[in-house]
């Protein structure tokens, strides 16, 4: 079972995959779609096929997603939200201009 | 008389240098109305300092005639407008051209013969050698608008040589220059 | 000549790398094959597969780091194993992984270099990061026979000309401000013509039918140039266009017709843009004293950029090489190409730390090992 | 470049004997004994009698009007540059003659002398005369030569002009062994120490590819001569155009390829 550490200096946590059936699973994250820039959206990942491969993308789809969702809640709790855009914008454009 | 042809250009320039002009202003009325008999151009000696100059001058002019790009009504217009440093025709006329009170000038005639084909009868005045050393030319320039003229710096009364070369070279400059 | 066989192993007959390029909008993986000895016209690199993806956006769209790097991470695996499959390869005949180390986007690079990674640690092999400009020059060099031209590296992140001189591709002049490609592909944008199969290229197709040429800066200082002015300027012509402007008396005649077209803007575009380019490149050539030009990066595949490069490089009884689009536009294999010559000469990959890719990767900071 | 560029040229230049002296990527320069407008008889200009004439032929790669506007443009601003010099006693420059800006001809005062090897007394073949013999080469009077050349274009910079392409060859040494700069074809006005700092690099990267065996001597020499003429409070500027000039060459301005 795939997990992830998060050390901190004031706390730490262990991530685990928590949804233990696979078939609610998907390879489809909740924090890893397109921009609203996308109108066309033609590079989802492929389906996973019900491989022993297949069922680990799931569970890392899944985990990524907590990991996305939490490190975005820390981030919050120092900015306010139009910071937080701006840092999101830098984290994921690497502020290239397009 | 002097008659100068440049390699690059057909035409040929015959220059000539009146003194004691008594008509100038009959020539200034009939240059106005355009009269036929005045086809020259009438250049006042009180702004040219040197052969080189006006020659540079004309030189510009007769380039400008061969790349059809003659920004006066004819050629010997053009003379007068490539000697000023200031792209304004009126202002060249009035600063080169001659004025009622014009005793001594340079008549300029492009020709495409060799052979003399008019004659100067017009003008009631004495005619003098042009061909003079170069510097001879300078007695009759009134330098303190030469200066102004032609932006040549702070004013030197007594020019020594290396004076007279540098003072020509920036008026060689400014022609070659005006309105590019 | 440089020995390129200093690590050949004793049964071995070739060298087998693949490349995987994500620096912009295109994805890429291509597979190579060397053969022992000096590269040469008898002994060419051989291309076992070349294949591409591109991250197309709508038209008048530009496109966000981020949508690309989810488009390399969701098609990567597949690009991989489509190529591996077309080249019918063994995974044990790879003598090494290429990834593209720079320049170019942040977040491309990263997806791109993670599955390099990954299938360094799962199939052990060793990893090469290549610099993406020297990916084009060497793979230029190897499908045109070019040994020693002046290089035009013109695409939409870069614009430089450089030239070869003390083991470093050393840069000659470059662009002040933005890249030629960019420069095209905003103007599209201002345009919002299709980005499909590419805005240059969409360009290109208008300005063919330009007729009249429209006065735009001109501005080449030295042996730079620099284009965000123009691009301004020519957009600024566009919108009054759009937008009937009728007192921009270059755009609209006296009664209020339009003096010029869309064409005619492109057509304007590509003629003050690339006379900039060939006079750069002419004053590179006289002064490394070369006959050669080789044009690479995608806007290479432009006609008439070949077209006027050419006539000055013939008035000077020189030689043009230019590559079609499956190597001047970004491509896997010039990555496996350059990473392959630079692993003959090292003998091992990078260490794991030394994979981290940079946006900033200046063309003459490469060693060139296998040139002397 | 092909013979229809030298026809071209002919054919602005009518009935005018032409010698080719050197073509580089822009523009052919000639040498002809004829004067465009001053009868043999009374040529003013000091006793030469030869003139040099630079001409940018047109560039069929680019389109005809954007082509016709770019050579009238530089032809006139390198004019324009050498009528700036006139008025500057301290640098020396050759003088302008006439100028046919639409079809890219610039004339000119010819400088220089021919060297025992019949070749211009440009410094980079007068320096090559020594360059088998340690003794000449580093002779006082090549010293002072060197720093006269770094005076002038320490008077040139602090006119806030800047040369663009030097090199040994564009320096000439005229019969009074007075350094003379040419070739202004890149040259602009510019009031920054980058550009007068990449200016000097350009040099020693040139110093340094044409005359290695001395060059630390040469570059030396020339910068002695350059930073004399900032004195008083204009060494403040000096301070910092060789402070750029250290950056530059850290950086390894792409110039470096020249080396």
């Amino acid at each position: 079972m795939p997990s992830a550490q998060y050390i901190s200096p004031d706390q730490e946590l262990l991530f685990k995959t928590n949804q233990l059936d696979t078939s609610q699973l998907s390879t489809i994250g909740i924090t890893s779609g397109p921009s609203e820039y996308v109108k066309i959206d033609r590079d989802q990942p492929s389906e996973a096929k019900d491989t022993f491969y297949g069922k680990l993308r799931c569970k890392i789809t899944n985990l990524q997603d907590q990991l996305n969702i939490f490190l975005t809640e820390q981030m919050g709790k120092e900015k306010n939200d139009k910071d937080i855009v701006e840092l999101e914008k830098k984290l994921l454009d690497g502020n290239d201009d397009e | 008389m002097t008659q100068i042809k440049f390699p690059q250009f057909p035409q040929f320039i015959n220059i000539h240098r009146f003194t004691n002009v008594l008509n100038s202003s009959e020539i200034k009325e009939n240059l106005i109305k355009g009269n036929k008999d005045y086809d020259f151009a009438f250049i006042n000696t009180k702004l040219i300092f040197s052969q080189s100059q006006l020659y540079s001058a004309i030189y510009r002019s007769l380039l400008e005639l061969n790349n059809n790009n003659l920004r006066t009504k004819n050629i010997h217009s053009e003379i007068l407008f490539c000697l000023s440093p200031i792209n304004n025709i009126m202002e060249a006329l009035k600063n080169f051209g001659i004025q009622n009170s014009t005793f001594d000038f340079i008549v300029i005639k492009i020709s495409d013969n060799l052979e003399i084909d008019y004659n100067l009868n017009i003008i009631n005045g004495e005619e003098i050698k042009f061909e003079q050393i170069n510097n001879e030319l300078i007695k009759f320039v009134d330098l303190k608008k030469l200066y102004k003229i032609y932006k040549l710096g702070t004013f030197k009364e007594v020019l020594n040589n290396e004076d007279i070369l540098l003072i020509n070279q920036k008026i060689i400059n400014s022609i070659q220059l005006r309105g590019q | 000549m440089v020995d390129l066989d200093r690590y050949l192993k004793p049964d071995q007959k070739y060298y087998t790398a693949i490349g995987l390029e994500g620096s912009a909008n295109k994805l890429a993986v291509g597979i190579i094959r060397h053969f022992p000895g000096q590269l040469s016209e008898s002994n060419r690199a051989e291309v076992l597969s070349n294949i591409r993806d591109t991250y197309i956006t709508p038209p008048g769209e530009g496109f966000l780091p981020r949508d690309t790097a989810r488009h390399h991470r969701n098609w990567v695996v597949r690009l991989i194993k489509r190529s591996i499959l077309e080249s019918k390869i063994d995974i044990d005949e790879l003598d090494c992984i290429c990834f593209t180390k720079g320049p170019g986007m942040g977040a491309p690079l990263q997806s791109v270099v993670i599955a390099a990674r990954t299938l360094s640690q799962l199939w052990n092999v060793p990893l090469i990061g290549v610099n993406h400009c020297i990916g084009h020059i060497e793979m230029g060099r190897e499908i045109t026979g070019a040994d020693n031209p002046v290089v035009l590296y013109v695409s939409g992140g870069n614009t430089q000309v450089i030239a070869y001189s003390e083991q470093r591709y050393r840069i000659f002049g470059e662009t002040l401000d933005i890249a030629i490609g960019n420069c095209l592909d905003r103007f599209a944008r201002t345009l919002k013509i299709p980005n499909d199969p590419s805005p240059g290229y969409n360009i290109e197709q208008l300005a063919k039918k330009g007729k009249n040429y429209v006065e735009l800066p001109y501005t080449v200082k030295g042996m730079d140039m620099s284009m965000s002015g123009i691009l301004a300027y020519i957009d600024n012509l566009a919108n009054d266009l759009f937008n009937n402007k009728k007192n921009n008396k270059i755009v609209f005649n006296e009664d209020g017709s339009p003096k010029i077209t869309v064409e005619d803007l492109c057509f304007s575009l590509q003629e003050t843009l690339f006379a900039m380019l060939v006079e750069i490149t002419e004053r590179a050539m006289a002064h490394v004293g070369s006959q050669q030009v080789l044009i690479v990066g995608g806007v290479g595949c432009n006609e008439r950029l070949q077209e006027m490069m050419k006539i000055m490089v013939l008035d000077r009884k020189g030689y043009i090489f230019a590559t079609d689009e499956r190597f001047c536009i970004d491509n896997g294999i010039m990555i496996a190409h350059a990473g392959l010559l630079e692993y003959r000469m090292l003998g091992e990959g990078f260490d794991l730390k030394d994979t981290v890719c940079t946006q900033r990767f200046r063309t003459d900071e490469v060693h060139v090992k296998w040139r002397d | 470049m092909s013979d229809t560029i030298i026809e071209n040229a002919k054919s602005h230049l009518r009935n005018i004997q032409v010698t080719v002296v050197s073509q580089g990527a822009e523009a052919i320069i000639f040498q002809t004994t004829q004067h465009p407008y001053l009868p043999s008889s009374i040529s003013t200009s000091s006793e030469s009698l030869k003139f040099i004439i630079k001409y940018r032929p047109p560039k069929t790669y680019r389109h005809r009007t954007l082509d016709q506007q770019l050579t009238k443009h530089r032809t006139i601003s390198e004019a324009r540059i050498l009528q700036k010099l006139t008025n500057i006693a301290e640098v020396n420059a050759p003088s302008l003659i006439a100028i046919d800006s639409r079809n890219g001809i610039l004339w000119m005062e010819h400088i220089g002398y021919e060297l025992a090897n019949k070749d211009i007394s440009s410094l980079k073949n007068w320096l090559w005369q020594f360059n088998h013999d340690e003794s000449k080469a580093l002779t006082n009077e090549v010293q002072d030569t060197l720093r006269a050349v770094g005076r002038q274009i320490g008077e040139l910079h602090k006119n806030d002009l800047v040369h663009g392409d030097l090199t040994s060859s564009n320096i000439i040494l005229s019969e009074n062994s007075k350094a003379f700069l040419i070739d202004f074809g890149l040259s602009s006005q510019s009031t920054l120490n980058e550009d007068k700092a990449v200016d000097l690099y350009v040099l020693e990267r040139a110093i340094l590819s044409t005359h290695p065996l001395y060059s630390y001597e040469y570059n030396k020499w020339l910068l002695e001569g350059y930073s004399s003429v900032f004195s008083g409070k204009q060494e403040t500027k000096l301070k910092e155009i060789l402070r750029r000039y250290e950056d530059v060459r850290l950086r390894g301005r792409k110039r470096s390829m020249l080396g």
